[in-house]
C-alpha cells in the first residue's frame, strides 16, 4: 500500500505543480487545491495505514481494544485541512479580485509590481 | 445459529441488492443518452441502492440501536436531498439548453421560461381539475 | 438585488426551510458529542455554515443573514475570544495555559454532567468556523449582487 | 510553570479576538491596540529578563508532559526575537494609529495586526515542529490579509505571487514535517533532536533537511527563493511594509536557526556548506537587485534579501562567533529595516510619492527627517559606530577566523553596495533639489507627523544604542549562541534531565 | 578621562553648534573655534612629559565592548601628538575662517556640525590605540567628509563627487577592516600598543601578504594613492575651508598615518618597501604632473596634495631612519603650507571670485598681506631655504638616495617631481599676484578680513619659523614622531643646514629647472595635452565604468531573476528543490526503495486509479468547470482513502471542506473567463517534465523515508490517556481540544484571518474610492 | 458468505466508481458532470456502508450521514452557476 | 397545520434518533434544542411544517411508496442493463393539486422518486409541475398514476 500511496502522492504533487506553472490564474487556484490535498495525503500515509481501526475508545472502556490508527496524524491532517481551506478561500477570492482589477486571466498581465 | 445464518443471508441480500442498484445508477449515468434520463437513473437507483445498503447496516447494527437510527437517518437524508438536487440540475440543464435525446417525443416545457424575469409560465388553457381556491 | 442571488426554486426553498433546522440540530449534535464520537467543533461549525449557505442559495442572502442573527464577524470574534479565554482559567489555579478544568455538575433533571474547558474551547471553534465560513460565503454572495449591478453580467 | 513563556502569544491572541469583537467601534479598537501591543512588549521584556536570569524556560501547554503535549520554549534566541517582535509591533502600532486610514481601520487592520504578532511570537516560542507550521500559517494568512488591505491593483498582483510562493513553501513544510514525523514518531523538536542523536544511518534526515531548507528559505527570502518579496513588499500601507520587513522574513531565518542548530546537525559540513552558498548568493542577488531600483520601498525590499544573507551566513559558518554574529545581525536588522520603511512612509506622507526621481529637497525642508533617515541608512550599510557595523564586524571576524575568504569578500562587497543604495536614496530624496514638475504633490501634508517622528526617532535611538552600547547586546547574543551550539541545554530543559 | 573627553568634545560641541551659530551669528565661527584652540593647548601640554614617559607614550583605556576586544583606548606618542596638534591647530583657523568665508550661507550651522564632528573623528583616529575604534573613527571621517564634499548638495556634480570619494574610501575601508581583523587574530590583540612590538609574528605569518594588501588598500584609497587618487581633486567640490582642512592637512593623511603607525608591525619587508615605494613614487610623480596640467586653483593644489601623499608613502616605504625623519618633517611642512595655500585660494575666490589661475594676475596691490603670505607658503612648497619645506626636501633626497631598494628610480622620480613642484609653487606664489592686473570676476575692494587672513598668516609663518628653528623642532616633536614610526629611537638629524652635499645639489638643480618649467608652463600644458586621451582610460574612467557596469548588471539580474513571471519564480524554486533533494538523496544516503504492491485491495486500487485520473483530468481539461468537478472527484476519493484507512473525523472534514470549496469556486468562477491555452506545446512539455520531477521527488522521498523508523510514535500516549485524562473517547478530538489545543487555536485563527482577508478584499475596493 | 458478498460489493462499487468517473470526464455538459459528482457522493455513502459491514466499525456512518446531508450543496451551487449562465466555456 | 409544537417534538425525536439515546434527559435536551433552533431559524415562517399528522396514513403511504420505488427502479434498471433503449421520454405539464409550498415540494420529490418520472420545475404561478417522463407511450395513464400518488400523499399531508 505504501508504494501505491507514494504514486498517489507523487501524482497529486505533479498535477498540482503543473497547474501552478500555467499562466491562467484560475489554473493556479486549481493547482493550489491539489497541492494541499497532496501534502495532507502525504502526512496521512506517512503515519502508517491501518484499515478499520479508527482511534476511538469504546463506550465504557478506557482504552481502545487492539491496535488503532495513529490519532495524532489524523489530528494534524485535520488541522492542515482547515488551514488549507482558509488559505484556499483567500486565494480564490484573491484571484477573483485580481481578475477584476487586471481584467485578464493571465499572469503575464500581472508583472508590473516586480520590475 | 439459524437466526444468525438467516440474518447473514438477509444482510448479504440487502448488501448485494444495494450495490446492484448503485451499479445500475452508475451504469445508467454512463449509458443513458441525455441529462434528464441520466437523472432518472441516479436519483432513483442511487437512493434505493444507498437505502438498501443502509438497511443492511441497520440489520447488522452490531447490537447498537444508535447504529440502526443512524442508518435510518441516512436513508431519510438521501431521500430528502436526492430529488431536490435532481430537480435543480435537471431544470438548470434544461434552461441553459442542454440538448435532449433525439428520441424525446414531447416537450411541454419548451418556450415557457423567460430568461430575463426568471419566470416559468404554466401552459395556456390548463386549469386545475378541481375548483380553484384563492391562492 | 440580493434576491437575484438565490436560485428561484420553490422546491429548493421549501426543502431548505425544512433542512435548515435539521442541519442546525445536526450540527449541535456533532458539536456536543464530538468529544466521544466523530464530530467536534470544527465539523459541527461546517455543517451549520452549510445550512446557512443552503438557505442563502435557496431563499436569499438577507434571510440567510437573519437566520444567523449575529454578524459573522462578531461570531468569529466571540468564538476566538471564547477559545482563548478557555485556556486561561488554568492559570488561576497555578497550571499552565490550556490545562483542562473539569466540573462535575449534578443537575436535578439531567443527572451527572462532566463539563470542562475543552468543551468550551470546542464551542469557540464552532463559533469561529461558522463565522468565518459564512463571512466568506456571504461576502462573496453580496459581492456578486454588487458587481452585477455595477458591471453587468459576466 | 512559567507564565511569561506563553504570554507574548496569549496577549496578542486575546487582543486580536477582542478587536474582532470590537469591529464596529473604531476608538475602542485603537485603545485596545495601543494597550495590547504595549502589554505584549512588556511581556516580551519580562520573558527576556526571566530567560536571561533563569536559563531556558518551558511551559507545557495544557500541562501535558513533554514530548506529548505542545511546549512553549524560550531560550535566549526565542526571547530576543520576541522582544524584537514586541518592539517593532509596538512601534508599528503607534505609527499606525496616526497613519492608518479610517477605511483600513474599518476593514480589520487592528485584528490582523494583533494576530500577525501572535503568529510571529508563536513561531518564535513554540517547541513543537507542527505547531511551528501552524504559527507560520497564522502569520502568513494575517500577512496575506494585510497585504491586500486597500485593494489596489499592485496589491493584488503582488499578493498573488506572495501567496502562491508561500503556499508552496507551506506545502513543502507540511510534507517535510510529515516525513519527519514518520521517521521519529514525534513532533517535539527537542524530542526529535534527541531521537536523531542516536539514529543510525541518518542520511535520509539530511535529505529532509533540504526540504526544510527550501521551505524556510522561501519564507526567509533567501536565494533562489526570494521572488515573492520584491514583488509584494512595496505594495501595502507603509506601516504594514515596515512590520513585514522587520518580522516576516526573520521568522524564516529564526526557523532556519532553530532547526539547523537543534535538529539537523548530523552532516554539518554538507548542510551548512549549502547554507553558506545560499547566504552568499542571497547577499549578492539582493544587493544587486536594489541597485537598479528607483522606488524607495523597492530598494528597501531588495535590501531585506541581501541582509537575510548575512544572517544565514552566521548560521552557515556555524562557529560560536558566527552564530553570535547572526543573532546580533537579526537584532540590528529588525530595528533598522522597520525604521527605514517608516521613514519612507513619512516621506510619502509629506510628498505623496515613493519615486526617487520625483522626490527631492528634503534635506533642506525636513532636516530632522534627513538625520533620522541617515542613522538607519548608514547603520544598514554597516557604518560605524551604528548597530550594523558591529553586526557585520562580528560576522566578518567569524568568517576570517574560519578562513571562509570568499564569503568574507562577498559580505564586504555587499556592504559597499548597500552603502551605494542608501546614498542613492539620500542624494535623491534629501540632497537633490525638489524637481519642479513634481513640486506640488502632497498626500497628507505634515498633519500628525509628530507621533511618526517620535516612532522613527525612538527606533533610530535604538539603532544608535545597539551600536554604542553593543556590549550588553553582544553578551546576550553570545549567550544565545552558546545555547544554540549546545542543543543538550534545550533538550534537557524541554524533556527534563534523564539518564 | 582627558583624552576621551578631548576626542568626544568635538561631537558634543558639534551637536550644539547650530544653536551657537544661530545665537551668535557672525561671531559664531570664533566662538566655536575656541574648542580646537583649547584642544591644541591640551595636546601641547603633553609635550613636556612625553620625553620622560615610559616608551615615549601614554596609554589610556576605557571600556567599550570588552567582549569583542573593542576598547576606547588611546595611544599618545609623538606620532599621534603631531597629528593631534595639526588637527586641532589647523582646525582652529579653519573654523574661524569658515565663519567668515561662509557667512550668510544658509547651511552654515550644519557646516559647523560636520566640521567639528569631522575634527573629533580625526582626533579619535590618530589617537586610538584599539584597531577597531581606530576604524570606527576612520569611517566616521569618510562619512563626515562625504557630507562636507556634498555641501552644495543641490549641485549634481557635488553629489557625484561626494559619492565617489565616499565609495572609494569606504571600499578601501572595508578591505582595511578585514586586514585589521586579521592582524588582531594574528597578534592576539586589538591594541596597537601591544601589536607594535610583535612585528616578527606578523612578518612570519601565512597571512602576512593578505594583511598587507588589505591594509594598504585601505590606506591607499584614503590617502589618494595612484590609482585611487582621482577622487581627491573631485572632492574640491567642497567649500574651500573643507578642502584646506580635510583634503590637504588632515583626512587624506589618515592613510599615511596608518602606514606610519603600522610600520613597526608590518614594515621592514621587501613587499612593504616595494609596494609603498613604488606606489608612493608613482603617485608623487602623477600628482605633480597632473597638478601642473591644472589651471583650476583648487585642482592644482589638490593634485599637488596627491604628490605630497605619494611622497610620504614612498618615504614610509623606504623605511630608514632618515626617511622617517623626512616623512615627519615633510608631513608637518606640507600641512602648514598646503593649509595656508588652500586658505589663500579661498581668499582669491571670496575676494576676487577667481577659481581659475588664468583668471588671476596682479592682485598684490589689492591683497598685499595675502600676497606676502602666499609667497611665504609657496617658498616652503618649493623647498627653498630657509623654509621648513627645504629641510624636508633635503632629508627626502638623502633618504631616497640611500633607499635599500629602487634607490635609482626613486631618486630620479623624486628629483623630477621636486622640479615640477617648484613650478607649481611658482604658479601659485607668483602668477596671481604679479604681472598685469587681470580682469577678475570680482574686483577686490580691500584686503581679506582677519578671520580669513589669520590662517595663511600663521601657518605660512610657522613654515618659516620651523625651518629656521629646525633643530629645535627636531629635538621635540619630529624625532618623537619619527621614533614612533621607526619603532626605535632615532638620532636627531634635522637641521636647516647640512652643508654642501648631493641632496643640496639636487635641490638646487630642481629649483632652477622648476623655474624654467614655470616660464614654459603654457607650452608644458600644450605638449601634455595628449593626457586628456589617457584620462579616458585612466583609473577614474575605470571607476565610472565599473559603477555603470554594476548598475547594468543589477538591471540585468533583475530582468532575469525578478522578471515578474510567477511561473518562472516557481520553476526556479522547484528546480532548485528537486536538485537539492535529489543530489542529497544520492550522495548522502544509500537509496533503498522497496516497490511493494502487495496487500492492495481491489476497490482501493479503483479509488486510487480514479483519484489519479481525476487529477489528470482536472489538469488537462479545457473546461474550467470540468476541472472543478474533477477536483470534487479528487476530493471524494481522498475522503474515501481517509475513511478506508480509519480516519473518521478527517473523512467528514474532507467531505465538508470539499463541498464548501466547490461552492466557493463556483461562486467565484462565475465571474472568471474560461481556460485559455496560453502556452505553446514545447513549454507545456517542459512544465510537465518539471511537475513530474517534483512528483517523483515526493514519491521517492516518501518511499525512502518509509523504510526507516527511528522511534515509536508518541501517539500511543494519546491512545492510552485520551479517556482517563482527557475524558473523551474520540482520541482525535481530545488531541484537538486538549492535548494539542494550541494547534487548533492557531487553526481557527487562520480561518478567521482568511475570512477577514476575504471580507476586506471584497468590500474594500480601491476602485470604489471616488 | 458475508465476506464474499462484501468482496463482491466492494468490487462492484469500484467498477461503479470508474463508470461514474467516465461520465464526469465525458460530460458533455456541465450538468452531466454535476450529476456524476452527485452520484459520487451517493457512491461514497455506499462505500461507507460496505466498509461498516466489513470492519464492524460503525463510526464511519457519521461520515455517511454528513455526506448524505450536505453533499447536495455542491449540486445546488453548480445549479445556481448554470442557471446564472456561468458555464459558457465549452461545457 | 400541526404547528410549531409538532415540529419541535419532531426535532426532539430526530435528536434522540441521532444521539441514539432514548432517555428522558435526552428528550428534554432535544426539546430545548428544537425550540431554540426553530425559534431562531424560522421565526419568519409561522405555521411552517405541515407534515406527519396522520401516522397510520403515513405508514401506509410509506409502504406504497417503497413498492413504487422498487418498481420504478427495476424498470429503469432493465433499460439500463439491456443494450437497447426502450424508453420514450418527454416533458409533460402536470396540473398540481397541491397548494402550499410544503405540499408541492413533497409531491414533486415523491414524483422524482417514483416510476419513470422526474420533476423538473414548478411554474411560477404554482399551478403546474413540469415532469420529465421516461416512458411516455400513454400520457393519460402516466398522468393518472401520478395523480393517484399525489392524492395519497396529500391525504397524509392534509
Ligand atoms: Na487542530
Ligand atoms: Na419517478
Amino acid at each position: 500500500m505504501e508504494t501505491l500511496m507514494a504514486f498517489t502522492v507523487g501524482g497529486l504533487f505533479s498535477a498540482a505543480i503543473y497547474m501552478m506553472l500555467r499562466r491562467s490564474i484560475v489554473k493556479l487556484v486549481i493547482g493550489l487545491v491539489l497541492l494541499s490535498n497532496a501534502a495532507n495525503l502525504l502526512l496521512f500515509t506517512q503515519a502508517g495505514l491501518l484499515r478499520g481501526a479508527p482511534p476511538l475508545v469504546p463506550k465504557g472502556a478506557t482504552q481502545p481494544t487492539g491496535v488503532v490508527a495513529d490519532p495524532l496524524a489524523q489530528a494534524l491532517i485535520l488541522t492542515a485541512i482547515v488551514i488549507g481551506f482558509g488559505v484556499l478561500a483567500f486565494a480564490v477570492v484573491l484571484i477573483h479580485r485580481a481578475y477584476e482589477v487586471v481584467k485578464a486571466d493571465d499572469m503575464d498581465q500581472m508583472k508590473d509590481t516586480d520590475t | 445459529m439459524v437466526t444468525e445464518l438467516l440474518m447473514e443471508i438477509l444482510i448479504s441480500f440487502f448488501l448485494l441488492a444495494g450495490v446492484g442498484f448503485i451499479f445500475v445508477a452508475a451504469l445508467g449515468l454512463l449509458r443513458m443518452p441525455d441529462l434528464p434520463i441520466r437523472l432518472h437513473a441516479t436519483t432513483k437507483a442511487g437512493a434505493l441502492g444507498g437505502g438498501l445498503l443502509m438497511i443492511a447496516v441497520g440489520l447488522e447494527s452490531f447490537g447498537d440501536v444508535a447504529v440502526a437510527a443512524k442508518a435510518a437517518a441516512i436513508i431519510v437524508f438521501l431521500v430528502l436531498t436526492g430529488p431536490v438536487a435532481a430537480h435543480l440540475i435537471g431544470r438548470a440543464g434544461y434552461f441553459v439548453g442542454v440538448p435532449m435525446w433525439s428520441g424525446t417525443i414531447k416537450d411541454e416545457l419548451k418556450g415557457r421560461y423567460d430568461h430575463k424575469t426568471h419566470t416559468l409560465m404554466s401552459p395556456p388553457g390548463l386549469s386545475r381539475t378541481r375548483d380553484e381556491q384563492s391562492d | 438585488m440580493n434576491s437575484q442571488f438565490a436560485l428561484q426554486s420553490l422546491i429548493l426553498r421549501t426543502a431548505a426551510h425544512f433542512l435548515l433546522p435539521l442541519l442546525l440540530i445536526f450540527s449541535v449534535f456533532l458539536l456536543l458529542r464530538g468529544h466521544n464520537e466523530p464530530g467536534g467543533g470544527f465539523i459541527a461549525g461546517l455543517v451549520a455554515a452549510s445550512a446557512v449557505a443552503l438557505y442563502m442559495f435557496a431563499v436569499d442572502v438577507r434571510s440567510a443573514k437573519r437566520v444567523l442573527r449575529f454578524e459573522p464577524r462578531d461570531l468569529m470574534g466571540w468564538g476566538l475570544l471564547v477559545g482563548v479565554i478557555s485556556g486561561v482559567p488554568a492559570v488561576f489555579v497555578g497550571q499552565p495555559f490550556f490545562t483542562s478544568q473539569w466540573l462535575e455538575l449534578k443537575l436535578p433533571l439531567l443527572g451527572e454532567l462532566k463539563v470542562g474547558t475543552p468543551l468550551l474551547f470546542d464551542v469557540g471553534v464552532y463559533l469561529v468556523v461558522i463565522g468565518a465560513v459564512l463571512l466568506i460565503l456571504l461576502s462573496l454572495a453580496e459581492a456578486e449582487g454588487k458587481t452585477d449591478h455595477h458591471h453587468g453580467g459576466g | 510553570m512559567r507564565l511569561e513563556v506563553a504570554l507574548p502569544v496569549i496577549i496578542p491572541l486575546f487582543f486580536g479576538a477582542l478587536t474582532l469583537t470590537l469591529w464596529r467601534w473604531r476608538m475602542a479598537q485603537r485603545v485596545a491596540t495601543a494597550t495590547g501591543t504595549g502589554l505584549m512588549l512588556l511581556s516580551a521584556l519580562w520573558l527576556l529578563a526571566a530567560t536571561w536570569q533563569d536559563g531556558i524556560l518551558v511551559m507545557h501547554m495544557g500541562d501535558w508532559q513533554a514530548p506529548f503535549g505542545i511546549v512553549m520554549v524560550s531560550d535566549l534566541l526565542s526571547a530576543i526575537m520576541v522582544v524584537l517582535a514586541g518592539i517593532s509591533g509596538f512601534a508599528t502600532a503607534v505609527y499606525s494609529l496616526t497613519s492608518m486610514s479610517k477605511r483600513h481601520e474599518a476593514f480589520g487592520y487592528y485584528p490582523l495586526l494583533h494576530l500577525l504578532l501572535a503568529g510571529v511570537n508563536g513561531a518564535f516560542l513554540t517547541g513543537d515542529i507542527f505547531n511551528l507550521y501552524v504559527w507560520f500559517e497564522v502569520m502568513l494568512v494575517a500577512s496575506f490579509a494585510l497585504l491586500i488591505l486597500g485593494g489596489e491593483r499592485a496589491q493584488m498582483e503582488g499578493a498573488i505571487k506572495y501567496v502562491t510562493l508561500n503556499l508552496v513553501s507551506s506545502a513543502m513544510l507540511l510534507s517535510a514535517i510529515g516525513l519527519l514525523y514518520g521517521l521519529t514518531g514525534t513532533l517535539n523538536m527537542a524530542d526529535i533532536a534527541e531521537k536523531l542523536t542516536y539514529a543510525e544511518d541518518p542520511g535520509i534526515i539530511t535529505v529532509i533537511a533540504m526540504l526544510f531548507l527550501v521551505s524556510f528559505g522561501i519564507k526567509a527570502g533567501a536565494f533562489p527563493f526570494f521572488f515573492w518579496l520584491p514583488a509584494s513588499y512595496h505594495t501595502p500601507q507603509v506601516a504594514v511594509s515596515a512590520l513585514f520587513a522587520a518580522l516576516l522574513t526573520k521568522v524564516g531565518v529564526y526557523a532556519l536557526f532553530r532547526v539547523f542548530t537543534l535538529i539537523f546537525t548530523q552532516d554539518v559540513a554538507y548542510t551548512h556548506g549549502i547554507l553558506l552558498w545560499v547566504a552568499g548568493a542571497t547577499m549578492l542577488t539582493g544587493v544587486l537587485g536594489a541597485a537598479a531600483q528607483y522606488e524607495f520601498r523597492r530598494i528597501l525590499s531588495f535590501h531585506i534579501i541581501s541582509q537575510i544573507g548575512y544572517m544565514i551566513m552566521g548560521l552557515a559558518l556555524f562557529t560560536p562567533l558566527a552564530l553570535v554574529g547572526g543573532v546580533f545581525y537579526i537584532m540590528h536588522h529588525i530595528i533598522v529595516k522597520a525604521n527605514l520603511f517608516l521613514v519612507s512612509g513619512l516621506v510619502y506622507r509629506l510628498k505623496g510619492t515613493y519615486e526617487l526621481k520625483e522626490l527631492g529637497g528634503m534635506y533642506r525642508s525636513h532636516p530632522m527627517l534627513a538625520l533620522l533617515f541617515l542613522v538607519p541608512a548608514l547603520s544598514l550599510a554597516g557604518m560605524p559606530p551604528l548597530s550594523g557595523f558591529f553586526a557585520k564586524f562580528i560576522l566578518i571576524r567569524a568568517g576570517v577566523e574560519a578562513e571562509a575568504w570568499w564569503i568574507v569578500g562577498v559580505a564586504l562587497v555587499v556592504g559597499l553596495l548597500t552603502l551605494y543604495s542608501m546614498m542613492k536614496i539620500w542624494a535623491e530624496v534629501f540632497w537633490k533639489a525638489q524637481p519642479e514638475e513634481h513640486a506640488n504633490r502632497s498626500a497628507h501634508g505634515s498633519a500628525g507627523s509628530g507621533v511618526l517622528y517620535l516612532t522613527i526617532g525612538g527606533m533610530a535611538a535604538l539603532t544608535v544604542f545597539i551600536g554604542l552600547g553593543a556590549e550588553p547586546i553582544y553578551r546576550m547574543a553570545d549567550a544565545a549562541a552558546h545555547q544554540l551550539l549546545n542543543p543538550s541545554l534545550y533538550i534537557d530543559a524541554v524533556l527534563g534531565e534523564r539518564q | 578621562m582627558g583624552v576621551l573627553l578631548a576626542v568626544l568634545s568635538g561631537f558634543v560641541i558639534a551637536a550644539v553648534a547650530p544653536w551657537v551659530h544661530r545665537g551668535l551669528g557672525r561671531h559664531g565661527g570664533w566662538v566655536l573655534a575656541a574648542l580646537p584652540a583649547a584642544l591644541f593647548i591640551y595636546f601641547a601640554s603633553f609635550l613636556p612629559g612625553l620625553g620622560e614617559a615610559e616608551g615615549g607614550r601614554f596609554i589610556l583605556e576605557y571600556d567599550w565592548i570588552p567582549s569583542l576586544g573593542i576598547q576606547l583606548s588611546f595611544l599618545v606618542d609623538g606620532l599621534s601628538l603631531l597629528f593631534a596638534l595639526l588637527i586641532s591647530g589647523i582646525g582652529f583657523f579653519v573654523v574661524a575662517y569658515a565663519g567668515r568665508y561662509l557667512e550668510g550661507h544658509r547651511d552654515l550651522g550644519r557646516f559647523y556640525v560636520l566640521i567639528l564632528a569631522f575634527m573629533a573623528s580625526m582626533l579619535g583616529l590618530v589617537l586610538s590605540s584599539n584597531l577597531i575604534s581606530l576604524f570606527v573613527f576612520w569611517e566616521l571621517t569618510s562619512i563626515t567628509s562625504y557630507l562636507l564634499i556634498g555641501y552644495n548638495h543641490e549641485d549634481a556634480k557635488a553629489r557625484k563627487s561626494a559619492l565617489q570619494g565616499l565609495f572609494v574610501t569606504v571600499a578601501g575601508g572595508l578591505a582595511l577592516l578585514t586586514g585589521l581583523i586579521m592582524m588582531a587574530l594574528v597578534g592576539g590583540s586589538y591594541e596597537l600598543h601591544e601589536l607594535l612590538t610583535s612585528g616578527d609574528i606578523f612578518r612570519e605569518h601565512d597571512w602576512y601578504m593578505g594583511i598587507l594588501l588589505l591594509v594598504l588598500l585601505g590606506c591607499f584609497t584614503k590617502s589618494a594613492q595612484y590609482p585611487f587618487h582621482f577622487w581627491l581633486p573631485n572632492a574640491m567640490a567642497a567649500p574651500t575651508p573643507v578642502s584646506a582642512y580635510l583634503h590637504s592637512a588632515t583626512m587624506v593623511k589618515a592613510g599615511v598615518y596608518l602606514m606610519a603607525r603600522l610600520n613597526p608591525s608590518l614594515g621592514g619587508t621587501e613587499a612593504w618597501m616595494l609596494l609603498l615605494g613604488l606606489f608612493g613614487a608613482v603617485t608623487m610623480f602623477v600628482g605633480v604632473f597632473l597638478s601642473l596640467r591644472s589651471t583650476g586653483i583648487k585642482q592644482l593644489l589638490a593634485y599637488s596634495t596627491v604628490m605630497a601623499l605619494g611622497t610620504l608613502t614612498m618615504l614610509i616605504g623606504v623605511g630608514s631612519e632618515t626617511a622617517m625623519l623626512a616623512a615627519m618633517a615633510f608631513l608637518l611642512a606640507h600641512s602648514l603650507y598646503k593649509g595656508a595655500l588652500f586658505l589663500v585660494a579661498g581668499i582669491l575666490d571670496h575676494e576676487a571670485g577667481c577659481k581659475d589661475i588664468l583668471q588671476t594676475g596682479g592682485l598684490r596691490r589689492a591683497l598685499p598681506v595675502t600676497t606676502a603670505f602666499a609667497g611665504l607658503a609657496a617658498l616652503s612648497l618649493a623647498g627653498v631655504l630657509p623654509a621648513l619645506g627645504f629641510v624636508a626636501k633635503e632629508l627626502l633626497f638623502e633618504a631616497v638616495l640611500e633607499a635599500p631598494a629602487l634607490a635609482g628610480l626613486l631618486s630620479i622620480l623624486a628629483v623630477v617631481s621636486a622640479m615640477m613642484v617648484v613650478a607649481v609653487a611658482a604658479i601659485i606664489g607668483i602668477r596671481p599676484w604679479y604681472g598685469p592686473r587681470a580682469d577678475t570676476p570680482k574686483r577686490p575692494a580691500h584686503e581679506a578680513p582677519p578671520a580669513l587672513l589669520a590662517g595663511p598668516v600663521v601657518l605660512a609663518s610657522l613654515g618659516l619659523l620651523f625651518g629656521l628653528g629646525a633643530g629645535w623642532v627636531d629635538q621635540g616633536l619630529i624625532s618623537w614622531a619619527a621614533a614612533a614610526v621607526y619603532g626605535a629611537p632615532v638620532s636627531p638629524y634635522l637641521s636647516l643646514w647640512h652643508g654642501f652635499n648631493l641632496p643640496l645639489l639636487l635641490s638646487g638643480v630642481s629649483l632652477a629647472l622648476g623655474l624654467l618649467l614655470y616660464l614654459n608652463w603654457e607650452r608644458f600644458r600644450r605638449f601634455t595635452g595628449f593626457m586628456e586621451v589617457a584620462n579616458r582610460y585612466g583609473p577614474e574612467a575605470a571607476y565610472e565604468k565599473s559603477m555603470s557596469g554594476m548598475v547594468w548588471l543589477s538591471g540585468w539580474q533583475t530582468r532575469v531573476l525578478q522578471n515578474g513571471y510567477l511561473r518562472y519564480y516557481l520553476l526556479t524554486i522547484l528546480v532548485s528543490t528537486v536538485g537539492l533533494v535529489m543530489v542529497t538523496l544520492f550522495t548522502r544516503t544509500d537509496v533503498n526503495i522497496d516497490l511493494d504492491l502487495s496487500g492492495i485491495l481491489v476497490h482501493e486500487a479503483f479509488i486510487v486509479a480514479v483519484l489519479l485520473m481525476a487529477a489528470l483530468v482536472s489538469v488537462t481539461t479545457r473546461s474550467r468547470l470540468g476541472a472543478v468537478a474533477s477536483l470534487g472527484a479528487v476530493g471524494f476519493c481522498v475522503a474515501l482513502i481517509y475513511v478506508l484507512f480509519s480516519a473518521a473525523d478527517v473523512g467528514i472534514t474532507q467531505v465538508l471542506v470539499e463541498t464548501l470549496t466547490v461552492i466557493m469556486l463556483v461562486l467565484v468562477l462565475f465571474r472568471l473567463p474560461g481556460f485559455l491555452g496560453l502556452t505553446p506545446m514545447a513549454l507545456r512539455i517542459r512544465d510537465a517534465l518539471i511537475a513530474l520531477a517534483v512528483g517523483t521527488m515526493m514519491a521517492v522521498l516518501k518511499l525512502a523515508a518509509s523504510t526507516t523508523q527511528y522511534a515509536d510514535s508518541i501517539s500511543d500516549y494519546f491512545i492510552q490517556e485520551s479517556q482517563p485524562s482527557g475524558y473523551g473517547r474520540n482520541i482525535v478530538n481530545v488531541i484537538l481540544v486538549d492535548f494539542r489545543a494550541l494547534d487548533t487555536l492557531g487553526e481557527i485563527v487562520v480561518l478567521a484571518l482568511a475570512a477577514v482577508g476575504v471580507y476586506a478584499m471584497i468590500k474594500f475596493r480601491a476602485e470604489d474610492r471616488k | 458468505m458475508l465476506e464474499f458478498s462484501i468482496f463482491i460489493a466492494y468490487t462492484v462499487l469500484g467498477v461503479s466508481l470508474v463508470l461514474i468517473f467516465f461520465r464526469l470526464v465525458l460530460g458533455p455538459s456541465l450538468p452531466d458532470r454535476v450529476v456524476a459528482l452527485e452520484m459520487l457522493a451517493t457512491l461514497t455513502v455506499g462505500f461507507i456502508a460496505v466498509y461498516t459491514l466489513s470492519s464492524g466499525v460503525t463510526a464511519f456512518l457519521d461520515v455517511a450521514m454528513v455526506l448524505a446531508l450536505t453533499a447536495f450543496l455542491a449540486a445546488v451551487g453548480f445549479a445556481r452557476l448554470i442557471a446564472k449562465g456561468g458555464s459558457q466555456d465549452g461545457d | 397545520m400541526i404547528g410549531p409544537l409538532a415540529s419541535n417534538i419532531l426535532l426532539a425525536l430526530v435528536w434522540m434518533g441521532l444521539t441514539g439515546s432514548f432517555t428522558g434527559t435526552n428528550l428534554f435536551i432535544g426539546l430545548v434544542l428544537g425550540y431554540l433552533i426553530l425559534g431562531s431559524a424560522l421565526r419568519d415562517q409561522p405555521g411552517f411544517a405541515t407534515y406527519a399528522s396522520k401516522i397510520p396514513k403515513a405508514i401506509r403511504f410509506i409502504g406504497f411508496f417503497i413498492k413504487e420505488l422498487i418498481r420504478s427502479n427495476l424498470k429503469v434498471a432493465y433499460d439500463v442493463l439491456t443494450p437497447t433503449y426502450y424508453m420514450k421520454p418527454g416533458v409533460i405539464a402536470f396540473p398540481l393539486e397541491a397548494r402550499t409550498d410544503g405540499e408541492i415540494t413533497v409531491v414533486a420529490n415523491l414524483i422524482s422518486l417514483t416510476p419513470g418520472t422526474l420533476s423538473l420545475d414548478v411554474s411560477s404561478d404554482r399551478k403546474v409541475l413540469y415532469i420529465h417522463v421516461m416512458y411516455l407511450e400513454d400520457e393519460e395513464s402516466v398522468i393518472e398514476s401520478i395523480r393517484y400518488m399525489e392524492y395519497r400523499a396529500l391525504e397524509v399531508l392534509r
